[in-house]
């Protein structure tokens, strides 16, 4: 546990400062008061009126989203098989291969399905 | 890091089935991804269909060549007597299942669009399809057998979720009535979940008792490590509550109408056979293997459920509406009287294995009249798809009598009328229980099996006896493949109703080694 | 020669063949029906004579491994009371199927008049297993699977009450069949004997609080098919809503299944819980004697009346079996089958009046004597034997009951005597109203017998006058086999010290 | 030391499976169950610890990618409902009644 | 001499025994570091470019414009803190915090040298080492896009949401390739401490009884490569900088921030990602704090505080090569940005990994290699018949595609309302107002 010790140090210094900048700022600058500036910046129109809960928005991120958690997971396990490569030998080198054609399946269904274009 | 790391082993022969299955699954994606739009199903209909029996021939091939003593793969995966049978039951379900599948006209034209755009429209009038349910299924059968085989509560877990994530999607793939079936989906998926995160908390609190997931080694452990019995009760209970969900236990059955009515039939029809096998060869590990030092601890509780199950099953049945439903129903009540059969444990291992044995029939005969009974309900179809609602089948008989006599000789077999394959699976899982003093059990489960027999009777009722509806549903032509899940299920139910002995014999054999630990 | 196989064979193989007649020509699969059980009769009585009452208890046996695992044979044999009550079977279905030539034509029927007769014929075949099953799981299966056709000859070809009826009386049988599942399953397990063949498990329960429960279970099985008081409530329905030819079949030979089963299962396989229950059983069987009776009075539907006296009759046999007496086990055994006669022609002749005026309620009939001789005479006459007049087949059997059980249970043997003056009520009652009196308006259109009718109840006629004259060569075979009953249940053959010191008292 | 670890586990099972029950979004439903999941994965970790071998650990590894695979599904499926009737709300789906 | 480099070589077993005031004064060094390094680093970035553009950049506050950061960041301070009313005010303010805090962590596990004596403590020049330090630092990188995320978020505005949800979709998904450029540099290293990383670089053999440096830059060259790019991509640097594309999305993510110091503190949390990446580079691919080759022939070179010297030079020089970047290239689209990130690094990442796995077991002896050789010629066979039969399709569908393109100029050519779409005839008379004459078409 001691490992963690120093970040937890340097987290309370940055986190000190970041809330601490946040805090001060209201108090340091002028308050002039615009109705204008209460306003979303929309290049000068009319604000779009925004739902509760955040505007709807394209698919196309939540499918990136997904993509990501898929393909971030699988790369958690080569994380451990590279540290201890040397140790399996033919085994590691075969199973990985077999885990990787595997994912390439997938990563090349996604592919051919249109899943990685952007517009 | 420190130390070194011994090269496991892999005994990719014993493993060969669940291999094949999942290698399928793999090609079967990769036909997606390639083959253009009209070469799909004929890529994916034979490649599901030759994998399935392919795997079933290793099945048998290992059976012939006889078992291992120990786990496979580290001790991961048993392949071991009871093992090869839930693998062959289980492939031979998802072979018939999947003749089901194969009429297009069940699923959904394209799953994205929305209900009633024209984008779904244009789905259907282009004859779109969804060819990926083959590799799902594929995937959800492997993770079935992986689920059966599972010789640690990790595996199993793994098998767990890789059996029912493409479930919870071919739930919601349904042609008509969308939204009943994304419902069902989303149903399925929460609590499904929700159960899974049941199992796993158990599996982290057994594991912290037993220092092991291995179930051998909790069996062990169960003996040696002393003062932490709560947190062993409490894993316990927690595991119990995840199976239970699974194979639809009272009080954990309310997903099961809800989803089986939701599904697309031929789904309905593997999750009601298939993932029901799965559940309960993995219900069997954990409580026989891991926990059966524990027994004194866990059969009250689990003497409750049964009843509970079996009596929720059969009076809620009788107030159903809807066939799909109905079935549900009755797969909840069935899985009531199988619990008997998990109960009826013994200090004998030939006690043991006899009731192991009767479970094993008893999953089989189920699982195909199952998969028969909904393969008749696919058939039955009014403008808006499966005419499901009960008053829809009225003067059935009058209709279609050769489809009314083979369904209701389904649900005869489900009442457990003799001459029936159903008959002989309860009798032996009944049989099992009275040799192991669960006597009142099967009381109450003969009582329920006849507050059961009630709501099965009044479909024939429904079917032979009242004047048909004037604008009465359609009974489709059947495909071949239908006709042939039908006639097999039929035939099935027929010859193990008479002569069930070799496939007792079968199940004897398989089970008279019982688990490998 | 295997004889019990073959008479099970045949009929279902006819079924086969009627089911296989083409659409819509049912002349053929009567006629068809129609032949394969006179084949089925000959083949019976061509066994019946081979059988040599003084032989070994079960003869024609066959005994093959059916289920090695759960220990069950494919067992078949007859003794003497599985002997007769085969042959009233056989008799009964030729008969049946000539008396429903139109039935199935009936306004209600949903189904090709070929269903109709290959369902009699598959439920002949497992009428046949029944009564020779020596392995008692082949007797549960067949005692199960025969409600089958039966529900749907019922449901599909009845009344209008008729799916109600239907679904009444397969649940009843249905609950207690179940029932004696567990009971069988207890037997097996318990006797640990890895068999169900019946000669091996006579004495194979010994403790007797097990006796007691598995007495209960199969007691109760048999109780509801009987049926017995008041167990009994779904039998005036399923009897008058079936048709006809399935209501003879159904009180005739089905509900024998039960009295029979007590017969040669209960006490034989549970003497000592038989004897502890006696008098439990004796009490319903009195009870069902009277309230039969006396609720047959009531009834306004022929058919109802008929179940109900059946009802009533049941409770002698019911007691005759009960009361463990040489004479009343064989008066009982006799009686199921005389029963099986005289109700089958009351049901058969009141089938005849209803296809006649369509109604099943006596109301609607009256003088029908004056229009309809000939009818209105078998109707006597049947009735008659119904009553148990001397002379007729009846007679024998209940007299044969009453003094067994008087022998040994004399106040219930008195008790049920005035079943036999209630009797004379309901029948003659009934007659008067329907064939006395003025005649009916409809009932002036009737015609009489046609050849067809007059062949069906000719031979019952005959069989009713003559076993009430010359019951000896049924009761050759029956005693033997109800000695050999007594023996298994061990009771102390009676001697009449008991009953001098009864009367002495 | 470990205790505090598993009580910490245990609440957050807790809050999870009883979000599971009360709340009605199917979005927060669903992550009511990720949460529990992850309850597992510290009481999994804390039980490596205590009882020094690595399988706590491993099993984690793979509960997250169990984890990550349903949460792709669930996503899956709650957008698809939720495109169709414009509504997560677990009480809206309301057609599969008894 | 390799003695002496042992033995000064921090290992995991080093870390985690400091007394609480030196772990103290060293997080406080880091962080000095890393203002400071803001503070310089926006200069130096602000002049470099500009020499490189032919301006003289900053050049009014201090000397050579030293002080302008300073004066830039007064200036932010001073201004007035705006706050629209539709936001969600919380996490509105919260979300610069959840972005730079991480971004200081991400840092903490920088190797700056070896054990070095500070005020009579033997402690290594290095914060931190954790036995899983790029993960570490991969997973704080990560929890900066919940900042992103909910900076957009919380603002209500279609500008920041969707700048919000592009910068997230942008930074995993070169988290992607970024992770698994690493594994590379693992299987040589067999460890994921970054004290042990530089210390697996440091010796590569001798020749001629010279010692060479074995950094991973030469044996792993197509890792540092995929890396650099990745790099870029998460620190949303130029090329890659389309949060921010102002072109089409105003600020991005970071619309509603337009001033103050939460605005100034974004902008510090980019800035850390940049430096991290940078020392990233250094520790994993360029030798960490070694001295680079020639010098490293001088004993004394990797002891005491020197190293720090050479860490500092190495950083400096990298973070040039940053710059420079940004002043050369173009910014890219949107879906090149994605395509790049998916369709190239990823699959070349995995594919070189597994050529690295299979050479580095190749070398190994006494391995039955018999199967290793089929694997890798399937491998080889099943990669040449995919390229092969995509090779042929793309050039049957361009076919395709000219043709069809050829076909349908020939078609318009030939009849101009073919294509359904109302199109005047080309030699319809133009309309150039009342005053002028008509003219037919073609003709001006």
């Amino acid at each position: 546990m001691d490992l963690y010790v120093p970040i937890l140090v340097l987290a309370v210094l940055a986190g000190g400062f970041a809330l601490f900048s946040v805090a001060i700022a209201p108090f340091t600058g002028p308050k002039r008061w615009n109705r204008a500036k209460l306003d979303a910046y929309e290049c000068g129109i009319e604000p779009t009126p925004q739902p509760v809960g955040g505007g709807r928005f394209p698919l196309k991120y939540m499918i990136t989203a997904m993509l990501f958690i898929v393909f971030d997971i699988e790369i958690i396990f080569l994380y451990p098989w590279a540290v201890s490569f040397d140790m399996l030998g033919v085994f590691g080198l075969v199973e990985m291969v077999l885990f990787i054609v595997t994912v390439l399946v997938a990563y090349a269904y996604v592919w051919r399905r249109k899943g990685l274009d952007w517009d | 890091m420190n130390g070194t790391i011994q090269a496991p082993t892999i005994e990719y022969g014993l493993l060969a089935p669940m291999l094949v299955i999942f290698g399928a699954a793999i090609i079967g994606v990769l036909v997606e991804a390639f083959a253009p739009r009209y070469l799909r199903k004929s890529i994916q209909v034979p490649v599901t269909l030759l994998s399935m029996a392919g795997a079933f021939v290793l099945v048998i091939f290992q059976v012939i060549s006889g078992l291992p003593s120990s786990a496979a793969a580290m001790g991961a995966v048993a392949v071991d007597g009871p093992s090869l049978f839930f693998w062959g039951v289980i492939l031979v379900l998802a072979f018939v299942s999947t003749l089901l599948v194969l009429d297009d006209d069940n699923f959904v034209a394209s799953a994205a669009a929305v209900p009633g755009s024209a984008a779904e429209e244009e789905a259907e009038i282009t004859g779109g399809a969804h060819t990926e349910i083959y590799p799902l299924i594929l995937f959800a059968v492997g993770g079935m057998l992986l689920f059966a085989s599972a010789n640690d509560l990790l595996v199993m877990f793994v098998g767990l979720e890789v059996m029912s994530l493409p479930l919870y999607l071919l739930c919601g793939l349904a042609r008509r009535r969308r939204l009943l079936s994304q419902e069902a989906s989303m149903k399925y998926f929460l609590l499904g979940a929700f159960s899974s995160a049941f199992f796993l908390y158990g599996m982290a609190f057994v594991y912290g008792f037993a220092g092991s997931v291995d179930l051998a080694k909790i069996s062990q452990a169960l003996g040696t490590v002393g003062g932490m019995d709560t947190m062993l009760l409490i894993g316990l209970a927690l595991l119990g509550v995840g199976l239970m969900f699974k194979i639809g236990a009272a009080p954990f059955q309310a997903w099961k109408p809800d989803v089986y009515q939701g599904a697309p039939t031929p789904i309905t029809a593997l999750m009601a056979s298939g993932t029901l096998v799965a559940a309960f060869g993995a219900v069997l590990r954990v409580f026989w293997v891991a926990l059966g030092n524990l027994d004194w601890d866990w059969r009250p509780v689990m003497w409750g459920v049964a009843i509970l199950t079996m009596v929720v099953g059969a009076i809620l049945a009788i107030t159903q509406t809807d066939i799909k439903r109905m079935l549900a129903y009755s797969s909840i009540a069935h899985a009531g009287f199988l619990l008997i059969g998990v109960i009826a444990t013994s200090t004998q291992p030939e006690g043991n294995s006899s009731t192991l044995s009767a479970i094993m029939f008893y999953l089989l005969v189920y699982g195909i009249s199952t998969v028969g009974a909904f393969a008749v309900v696919t058939m039955v179809r009014d403008a808006g798809g499966e005419a499901s609602h009960l008053s829809r089948w009225a003067g059935l008989g009058k209709r279609s009598p050769m489809l009314a006599g083979v369904f209701a000789f389904f649900l005869l077999a489900f009442a457990g009328i003799p001459l029936t394959s159903g008959f002989f699976g309860k009798y032996a899982v009944f049989v099992a229980a009275v040799a192991n003093g669960a006597t009142p059990l099967v009381i109450v489960g003969v009582i329920t099996s006849a507050i059961a027999a009630f709501f099965y009777v009044r479909v024939i009722v429904l079917m032979f006896f009242s004047e048909p509806a004037a604008d009465g549903p359609t009974i489709a032509v059947p495909s071949a493949a239908t006709a042939a899940v039908i006639t097999l299920a039929a035939a099935v139910t027929v010859v193990l109703g008479v002569f069930p002995q070799p496939v007792l014999d079968l199940a004897d054999k398989a089970a008279s080694a019982l688990f490998i630990r | 020669m295997p004889w019990l196989t073959i008479l099970m064979a045949v009929p279902v193989v006819g079924a086969v063949l009627v089911a296989l007649t083409p659409k819509g020509n049912g002349k053929l699969a009567k006629q068809l029906a129609l032949g394969v059980s006179v084949v089925v009769l000959a083949l019976t009585i061509a066994m019946a004579v081979q059988f040599s009452p003084k032989g070994p208890r079960f003869q024609f046996v066959e005994t093959y491994d059916w289920i090695p695992r759960f220990g069950v044979h494919y067992g078949v044999g007859v003794d003497g009371i599985a002997l007769v009550l085969i042959a009233l079977s056989a008799v009964l279905v030729p008969i049946v199927v000539l008396a429903s030539w139109n039935d199935a034509d009936a306004p209600h029927a949903k189904y090709s008049v070929k269903t109709y007769f290959a369902l009699l014929l598959v439920l002949e075949a497992m009428m046949i297993g029944v009564f020779a099953a020596t392995d008692i799981f082949l007797f549960y299966v067949f005692f199960e699977a025969m409600l089958i056709p039966m529900y749907f000859m019922i449901g599909s070809y009845g009344g209008a009450q008729r799916s109600y009826a239907a679904v009444k009386f397969l649940l009843y049988s249905l609950f207690g069949g179940l029932l004696m599942l567990v009971a069988v399953i207890g037997l097996y397990v318990i006797a640990g004997k890895n068999t169900f063949m019946f000669p091996e498990l006579i004495g194979a329960i010994q403790d007797p609080t097990t006796q007691k429960w598995l007495f209960a279970g199969f007691f109760f099985a048999f109780a509801v098919k009987a049926p017995l008081w008041p167990f009994h409530t779904w039998l005036p329905d399923a009897a008058a809503q079936a048709p006809a030819g399935a209501a003879v079949l159904l009180v005739g030979v089905l509900d024998k299944v039960g009295t029979y089963g007590m017969l040669r299962f209960c006490l034989e396989l549970f003497p000592d819980a038989s004897k502890y229950f006696t008098p439990l059983v004796i009490v319903l069987s009195v009870v069902g004697i009277i309230y039969g009776a006396i609720v047959a009075i009531g009834q306004t539907d022929m058919k109802r009346l008929i179940a109900y006296t059946s009802i009533s009759h049941f409770g002698f046999i019911a007691l005759g079996v009960f009361a463990m007496t040489n004479d009343a086990g064989a008066g009982a055994t006799l009686y199921m089958v005389n029963h099986g006669f005289s109700t089958g022609a009351l049901f058969l002749i009141a089938g005849f009046l209803i296809a006649r005026r369509g109604s099943p309620y006596i109301e609607d009939y009256g003088g029908v004597q004056k229009v309809t001789p000939k009818l209105a005479g078998v109707f006597l006459i049947a009735g008659l034997s119904g009553l148990s007049l001397p002379g007729l087949s009846s007679f024998v059997s209940e007299f044969m009951v009453l003094l067994g059980t008087y022998e040994r249970y004399m106040v219930p043997a008195i008790i049920s005597a005035t079943g036999v003056i209630l009797a004379a009520i309901y029948i003659l009652w009934m007659y008067q109203r329907i064939a006395g009196g003025p005649t009916a308006e409809p009932v002036k259109e009737f015609k009489d017998l046609n050849r067809r009718e007059l062949w069906v109840v000719a031979p019952l006629i005959a069989l009713i006058i003559g076993l009430g004259f010359y019951p000896k060569p049924l009761l050759d075979v029956i005693n033997p086999a109800v000695d050999h009953t007594l023996v298994s249940v061990q009771v102390e053959k009676f001697t009449p010290a008991i009953a001098e010191k009864g009367a002495g008292q | 030391m470990t205790t505090e670890y598993l009580v910490l586990s245990a609440l957050l099972f807790a809050i999870g499976a009883i979000g599971v029950l009360i709340r009605r979004n199917a979005i927060v439903v669903f992550m009511c169950v990720e949460l529990m999941l992850n309850a597992c994965n510290l009481a999994f970790v804390t039980f490596a610890r205590m009882h020094g071998n690595l399988d706590g650990q491993i099993i984690a590894f793979f509960v997250m990618v169990v984890a990550a695979a349903e949460v792709v599904i669930g996503l899956a499926i709650i957008v698809t409902i939720f495109r169709t009737r414009r509504s997560a709300s677990v009480d809206d789906a309301n057609l599969l009644k008894y | 001499m390799s003695l002496t480099v042992l033995a000064t070589d921090p290992t995991l077993a080093d870390f985690g025994k400091d007394p609480l005031w030196i772990t103290i004064i060293k997080a406080v060094g880091v962080f000095a570091f890393l203002m400071l390094g803001i503070l310089f680093g926006v200069w130096y970035e602000r002049k470099l470019i500009s020499r490189m553009q032919n301006r003289y950049g900053p050049n009014r506050a201090g000397k050579f414009g030293l002080l302008q950061s300073v004066a830039d960041g007064i200036k932010m301070g001073l201004k007035e803190d705006l706050f629209p009313n539709t936001v969600d005010k919380v996490l509105y303010l919260l979300a610069p915090v959840i972005m730079v805090v991480p971004a200081f962590l991400a840092f903490s596990i920088t190797p700056f040298g070896p054990i070095v004596n500070m005020f009579g403590v033997q402690t290594p020049l290095q914060l931190v080492d954790l036995p899983v330090a790029v993960l570490f630092m991969l997973a704080m990188g990560a929890v900066s896009v919940y900042g992103v995320i909910l900076a957009g978020w919380s603002s209500r505005s279609p500008y920041a949401l969707l700048g919000g949800l592009r910068s997230a979709a942008q930074v995993v998904s070169y988290e992607i390739a970024m992770g698994l450029s690493f594994v590379a540099v693992f299987l040589f290293a067999g460890t994921l401490s970054t004290s042990e990383i530089v210390k697996a670089q440091a010796s590569g053999g001798e020749v001629l009884g010279i010692p060479m440096p074995s950094w991973y830059v030469i044996l792993l060259l197509p890792s540092f490569l995929i890396y650099v790019v990745c790099a870029f991509g998460e620190a949303a640097r130029i090329p890659f900088d389309l949060p921010e594309g102002e072109g089409e999305l105003v600020g991005g993510f970071q619309t509603e921030y337009s001033s103050s110091l939460k605005f100034a503190l974004i902008m510090m949390g980019e800035y850390l990602h940049t430096f991290t990446a940078s020392a990233m580079a250094i520790t994993l691919f360029l030798g960490g704090w070694r001295a680079p080759w020639p010098i490293s022939l001088w004993d004394g070179a990797n002891t005491g505080y020197w190293p720090f010297l050479w860490f500092l030079i190495k950083f400096i020089l990298v973070f040039s090569a940053v710059v420079w970047v940004r002043a050369s290239l173009p910014r890219v689209r949107y879906d090149q940005l994605m395509a790049l990130g998916w369709k190239v690094l990823i699959p070349l990442n995995l594919a070189w990994i597994m050529l690295v796995a299979t050479v580095k077991l190749l070398r190994t002896p006494g391995v039955d290699l018999t199967f290793v050789y089929v694997i890798g010629a399937i491998v080889i066979v099943g990669a040449f018949a995919i390229w092969w039969r995509f090779d042929t399709v793309n050039q049957r569908r361009k076919d395709e595609e000219k043709a069809k393109v050829a076909a349908e100029f020939e078609q318009l050519a030939n009849e101009p309302t073919a294509g359904g779409f109302p199109v005047p005839p080309l030699d319809l008379p133009h309309y150039h107002g009342v005053e002028r004459k008509e003219v037919p078409s073609g003709s001006n």
